[in-house]
């Protein structure tokens, strides 16, 4: 008994000592962050090792806030994040480079039993703030309003709240991190309303317009629909070469086409204005 | 219950030239925490005899059996001497591991291992280094027939050991405690929970057993005391009252309290 | 009342609430089955998964799950055993042990998130181990030793003391009789705590999800070679684990059959929980067997 | 006798096997100590800071209803009120333990006095397959058939206390029954046999005899069990609503401390003080888990005396 533990220990622990060594050989670059974007660089990730065999790429999630204190850090390469470093607590952004890889468009959702296909910003300010409760404030059926909202600190709802509620106080609702939940929840809710990312919309529930606009990509490009943030992978100082190749390989044209538009994304090379983060419109000037 | 005077003893002594002694306890006192359990325990164990533990339930006597080969090292504080061949097993600096080699122990209700007849006396007598197989069974065999159970369970050596009746399965564990060849054998109301045909078997076997070993057993039954025993001790609350030869006690005790006792006035 | 109506009362009692509870079980387990078989194929079983695109298996996580497993048992169930032991046979009674009983049922209620972060911390960061299997396994222990801990020692005290004493008697260490005598006849109680704890580490996501990672790459499993970071034996490449794949299917997977992969997945989930469960109840007992010579 | 002196002291491969038995077991509780103090280090370390170094009252973190750590209110300080998620999680804890042991008893007794065999071979494997079913799918059957029903029948979102502790109640379940499961098997057989002799029926041998021994037993299982429910997230915050409101009945949405800490663990950074705060609510957690298991012991001991 003991000495088969024995053996087990010494092979345990040679095991991790050798794997250790075997590890650090090859140029490896983590990349921890946003749930949101996972998808989009694991996929990227597993393409440019087919071509790069010797770089060695691990995708993680853990949310934003993790990423980008994990990449300030050092602990990681590349953080993932939905906010602006310059937007969440504690980072010093001032030390890392952000580098814009996508576009997501945000919007609103109702249970499919909600009558009311269309809204205006002022009235889903206001449902949000809860002001209005009753869809038939809003010219639907006699139905309270359940309102889900985001979870604090993630960037899908600082993007909401920038921009729909221009920094107004949410009221306390139902809080749910991730879009599949929300999804779930809403569509499962009688009367519900609550909003994710483009990609997360299906036949179980259904994507409201604001303003007439409909949530389309085409909207987004022109800004005629204003609700979209952008995806972020940040690093630490200049990235070396390695880095660089596959930030690069990320944000090709080549890529973006194939991976963003499949993932429900918006290309960068497609947006017809940029925003700053303080969310002023800059149409002159195209890229990142 | 009647008050006797816990000082009025009467405890033979031997000469140890003339009797050799098996054991022998100097002043054993044991202690439950505060409570004082056992008082003066000073008695001498012919070799190659049946000493019997008599006294009503709570009197000490199975916590001085337990006391004698240091199974009460957890639970309790033992002071005073306990001599065998000269050496005192109640030091601190003895090997309990080894000194329990020599002074073995069969417990109230039988305890076999869960394992096969076979294991249940090899197993022990491996882990105390030996090796070779025919050495193991010899041993087995030799420690089967002198319990007396080898008869009965020589064709299927590899059943459980749970699988045999009560009586068997406590002469197993007697068989068990003999294989390590011990000079001392403690029994703890070895047949209390057998059967009176089973009760036959056992004693049968102790008796045959005497002949090689130093036998000290505690029992409730006075007729199985005098049936088996070559001297008896009188155990009443904590205090050893009387130790003679059985003959002596059963026909005429030195003290009143052993007498009451043994003629059943008790209490 | 009459004590015999009084026995048949209770009786009826006791039986219609573990009626409830059978019905509760089957008609989840049933509803997880029911939904999940039919998207469950031998493709599904053993080709990698999609992040976006349908058609995509859980062959890698369900390997992952397995190795997972039996790494942090590897390294849960001899520590679990030792403390066990030591609690059991040579802890003083005193309020030390107690504490460290205490600490260890409060040590248990702790979110899984948080032994995740704590692992993340330590093992990932600190000792550099990166996301891995390894990381996953440490983490998954720290999560499963209070539990583990207690059942072993539960089990080893309800065998009877005095085949204690026999071994005792016989000449043993205490060592050698907990380990040759009492626990083997523990071994029964043993196994259904690996088990329970068998199953946590299944249905385990949260604390994962910082430690082993959430995405797999995908694995050659024609490459055995421990040290090479595509084959399945190196357990110092991230992985995602089913639960973690269910997990993430649910809360951000945005693959047109997401759905079907979730409910198939956590159909195989659970027939590769009852596998593994069946499986040690048997070595557990061919081997209870073995040592007690019973039939 | 100095040879047999000798032979009786010198150490033995017993005692050395003791000795290092001792060490090695010593070394894994030792191990499993350490453990216990570096994470309560970890969490009290940054579950501290909130106050210390956020200068949050714990006072208002006890006693306050807003729950807004990443923004400053109009006092110029953030909101971090805790009290809806420490009223939240001391409810389904305490509602699903309530709920959970009656019928974990009942398993327990059916498995072991009732109808050992049948109930061993059937119940068994059920509960062992209950205990590996992730949260994640616990938490969508809740979502797609509990919280619905709980709609149907008291109005409502569904979402609540309520759903949180139904499905918690499936989740506990496996984890008291099998703990008591054990402990009743450690019940010596004889208790039994001896009731039974002196005439008593099954019930009365159970209910006098086994169920009594058992006590400390049910209370070890109960405390595992209400630990598991304390640190449950996935499923609870799927069903509960997870709204940081202090819930006026039990099918009003509500939170738990667990799910608020998973649900913006990841979208905080380290260091900070809406990061901190959550590790306040890990810090309460633990506290709250201490405050339970010891007070669980208090009447273990006193109905030890009662007996």
């Amino acid at each position: 008994m003991r000495k088969i533990s024995w053996i087990l220990g010494v092979l345990i622990v040679g095991l991790i000592g050798l794997s250790g060594c075997g590890r650090r050989q090859s140029q490896t670059i983590t990349v921890v962050g946003s749930t949101a974007l996972q998808p989009l660089v694991e996929r990227a990730a597993s393409n440019f090792q087919v071509k790069n065999s010797a770089v060695n790429i691990t995708v993680q999630g853990g949310g934003s806030g993790t990423g980008l204190s994990q990449v300030q850090a050092g602990a990681v390469t590349i953080g993932n994040s939905d906010v602006y470093a310059e937007d969440q607590d504690g980072i010093k952004a001032s030390s890392l480079i952000d580098h814009k890889v996508a576009v997501v468009g945000i919007t609103p959702i109702t249970n499919k039993e909600v009558t009311v296909r269309n809204l205006s910003k002022r009235q889903l300010a206001q449902i949000f703030t809860g002001k209005l409760t009753n869809w038939r404030q809003v010219g639907g059926k006699n139905q309270k309003i359940t309102v889900i909202n985001r979870a604090q600190g993630s960037g899908i709802r600082n993007t909401f709240e920038k921009i729909v509620l221009n920094g107004r106080q949410p009221v306390q609702a139902q809080e749910q991190d991730s879009n599949g939940t929300v999804q779930k929840i809403v569509s499962a809710t009688p009367g519900a309303i609550s909003y994710t990312s483009f990609s997360y919309v299906n036949d179980q529930v259904r994507a409201v317009k604001l303003d007439n606009v409909s949530p389309t990509a085409n909207h987004v490009e022109t800004n005629a629909w204003p609700i979209w943030s952008y995806e972020h992978m940040y690093t630490k100082g200049k990235p070396n070469a390695q880095t660089q190749a596959f930030l690069n390989y990320i944000r090709s044209k080549k890529m973006q086409k194939e991976l963003i538009t499949d993932l429900g994304y918006i290309s960068i090379h497609d947006m017809q204005v940029t925003r700053n983060r303080k969310g002023q419109i800059l149409t002159d000037e195209k890229g990142v | 219950m009647k008050t006797y005077n816990l000082e009025e003893t009467y405890i033979h002594k031997f000469d140890p030239i003339e009797t050799p002694l098996g054991l022998e306890t100097k002043d054993l006192q044991v202690f439950y925490g505060d409570n004082h359990a056992m008082y003066n325990g000073s008695l001498q164990f012919p070799k190659n005899a049946i000493t019997a533990l008599i006294g009503a339930s709570g009197s000490g006597k199975s916590t001085f059996l337990r006391s004698l080969n240091r199974m009460n090292d957890d639970i309790a504080t033992v002071k005073g001497k306990i001599l065998y061949q000269d050496v005192d097993i109640n030091a601190s600096e003895i090997n309990v591991y080894e000194m329990r080699k020599h002074v073995g122990m069969v417990f109230q209700r039988p305890n076999p291992f869960a394992k096969s007849i076979f294991n249940n006396i090899a197993y022990p007598l491996r882990k105390a280094g030996m090796k070779s197989k025919s050495q193991l069974a010899e041993r087995v065999e030799k420690s089967l027939v002198q319990a007396a159970l080898w008869d009965e369970v020589k064709d299927d050596l590899n059943r459980s050991a749970l699988a045999l009746s009560g009586g068997q399965q406590q002469r197993l564990c007697i068989a068990r405690a003999l294989a390590m060849n011990p000079d001392v054998l403690l029994l703890d109301e070895p047949a209390s929970a057998l059967d009176p045909i089973s009760t036959g078997k056992l004693e049968q076997a102790l008796y045959d057993l005497q002949k090689h070993y130093t036998i000290i057993m505690v029992t409730h039954s006075m007729q199985q005391a005098s049936r088996v025993s070559d001297y008896t001790a009188f155990f009443h609350m904590g205090h050893i009252l009387e130790f003679d030869r059985t003959q002596r006690i059963f026909t005429r005790p030195h003290i009143q309290a052993t007498e009451d006792y043994i003629s059943g006035n008790f209490g | 009342m009459n004590a015999k109506i009084i026995d048949k009362i209770a009786t009826a009692i006791i039986s219609l609430l573990v009626g409830v509870v059978v019905l509760i079980l089957v008609a989840l387990i049933g509803y997880i089955l029911f939904t999940g078989l039919p998207h469950v194929s031998w493709h599904f079983l053993t080709s990698p998964s999609q992040a976006f695109l349908s058609g995509g298996g859980i062959g890698d996580q369900l390997f992952n799950s397995f190795y997972l497993l039996i790494l942090t048992l590897l390294i849960s169930f001899p520590i679990a055993l030792g403390a066990g032991i030591y609690l059991f046979e040579y802890a003083p009674k005193n309020w030390v042990t107690n504490t460290i009983r205490v600490a260890i049922e409060v040590l248990s209620s702790l979110p899984s998130v948080v032994v995740g972060l704590f692992g993340f911390l330590l093992f990932v960061v600190e000792f550099q181990l990166g996301f891995s299997i390894l990381s996953g396994a440490i983490a998954l222990t720290f999560f499963n030793l209070p539990l583990l801990t207690r059942s072993i020692e539960t089990s080893l005290s309800s065998v009877p003391k005095l085949q204690r004493e026999a071994g005792l008697a016989l000449g043993f260490s205490r060592w050698q009789t907990v380990l040759g005598v009492i626990f083997p006849e523990a071994l029964p109680g043993i196994l259904t705590a690996i088990i329970l704890s068998a199953g946590r580490i299944f249905g385990e996501a949260a604390a994962l999800i910082y430690t082993a990672g959430q995405s797999a790459p995908v694995l050659n499993f024609a490459n055995w070679n421990p040290f090479s970071p595509t084959s399945p034996l190196n357990f110092m490449r991230p992985a995602e684990t089913l639960a973690v794949h269910i997990w993430k299917i649910n809360s951000e997977g945005i693959m047109p059959d997401a759905s079907a992969v979730s409910a198939g997945a956590s159909a195989v989930l659970i027939l590769a929980v009852l596998i593994f469960n069946v499986s040690a109840r048997w070595l557990g007992n061919r081997i209870y067997r073995k040592v007690t010579a019973s039939k | 006798m100095d040879e047999i002196k000798r032979q009786l002291t010198k150490a033995s491969k017993a005692t050395r096997q003791d000795r290092y038995g001792k060490w090695i077991a010593f070394i894994c509780t030792f191990l499993i100590g350490l453990l216990v103090v570096s994470i309560f280090y970890l969490v009290a370390s940054k579950g501290l800071a909130t106050f210390f170094r956020g200068h949050i009252s714990l006072w208002d973190f006890l006693t306050h209803q807003d729950w807004n750590p990443g923004q400053v209110s109009k006092n110029g300080v953030p909101s971090v009120g805790a009290l809806p998620m420490i009223v939240g999680s001391f409810s389904v804890t305490v509602l699903s333990a309530i709920l959970a042991t009656p019928f974990a008893i009942s398993m327990a007794l059916f498995m072991t006095e009732i109808a050992p065999k049948r109930g061993q071979r059937f119940l068994q494997p059920v509960i062992e397959l209950l205990v590996g079913i992730p949260s994640v799918v616990y938490g969508f059957v809740g979502l797609t058939i509990i919280v619905p029903v709980i709609r149907a029948i008291f109005g409502g979102t569904g979402f609540g206390i309520l759903a949180g502790t139904l499905v918690l109640f499936v989740m506990v379940l496996p984890t008291i029954t099998s703990m008591y499961v054990d402990s009743l098997r450690a019940v010596p057989r004889f208790y039994r046999e001896a009731a039974l002799a002196l005439g008593a029926t099954r019930w009365q041998s159970i209910y006098k005899v086994v169920l009594r021994a058992s006590i400390p037993g049910l209370l070890t299982a109960i405390i595992f069990g209400m630990a598991r429910a304390f640190g449950e997230a996935l499923a609870v915050q799927m069903v509960i609503g997870n709204a940081s409101l202090l819930p006026h009945n039990l099918i009003s949405p509500a939170s738990t401390l667990t799910s608020v800490l998973t649900t913006g663990i990841g979208n905080t950074v380290m260091g900070t003080l809406p990061n901190n705060a959550l590790w306040s609510l890990a810090l309460i957690l633990l506290l709250m888990s201490l405050g339970f298991n010891l007070l669980v012991r208090l009447i273990g001991r006193q109905g030890r005396f009662t007996k």
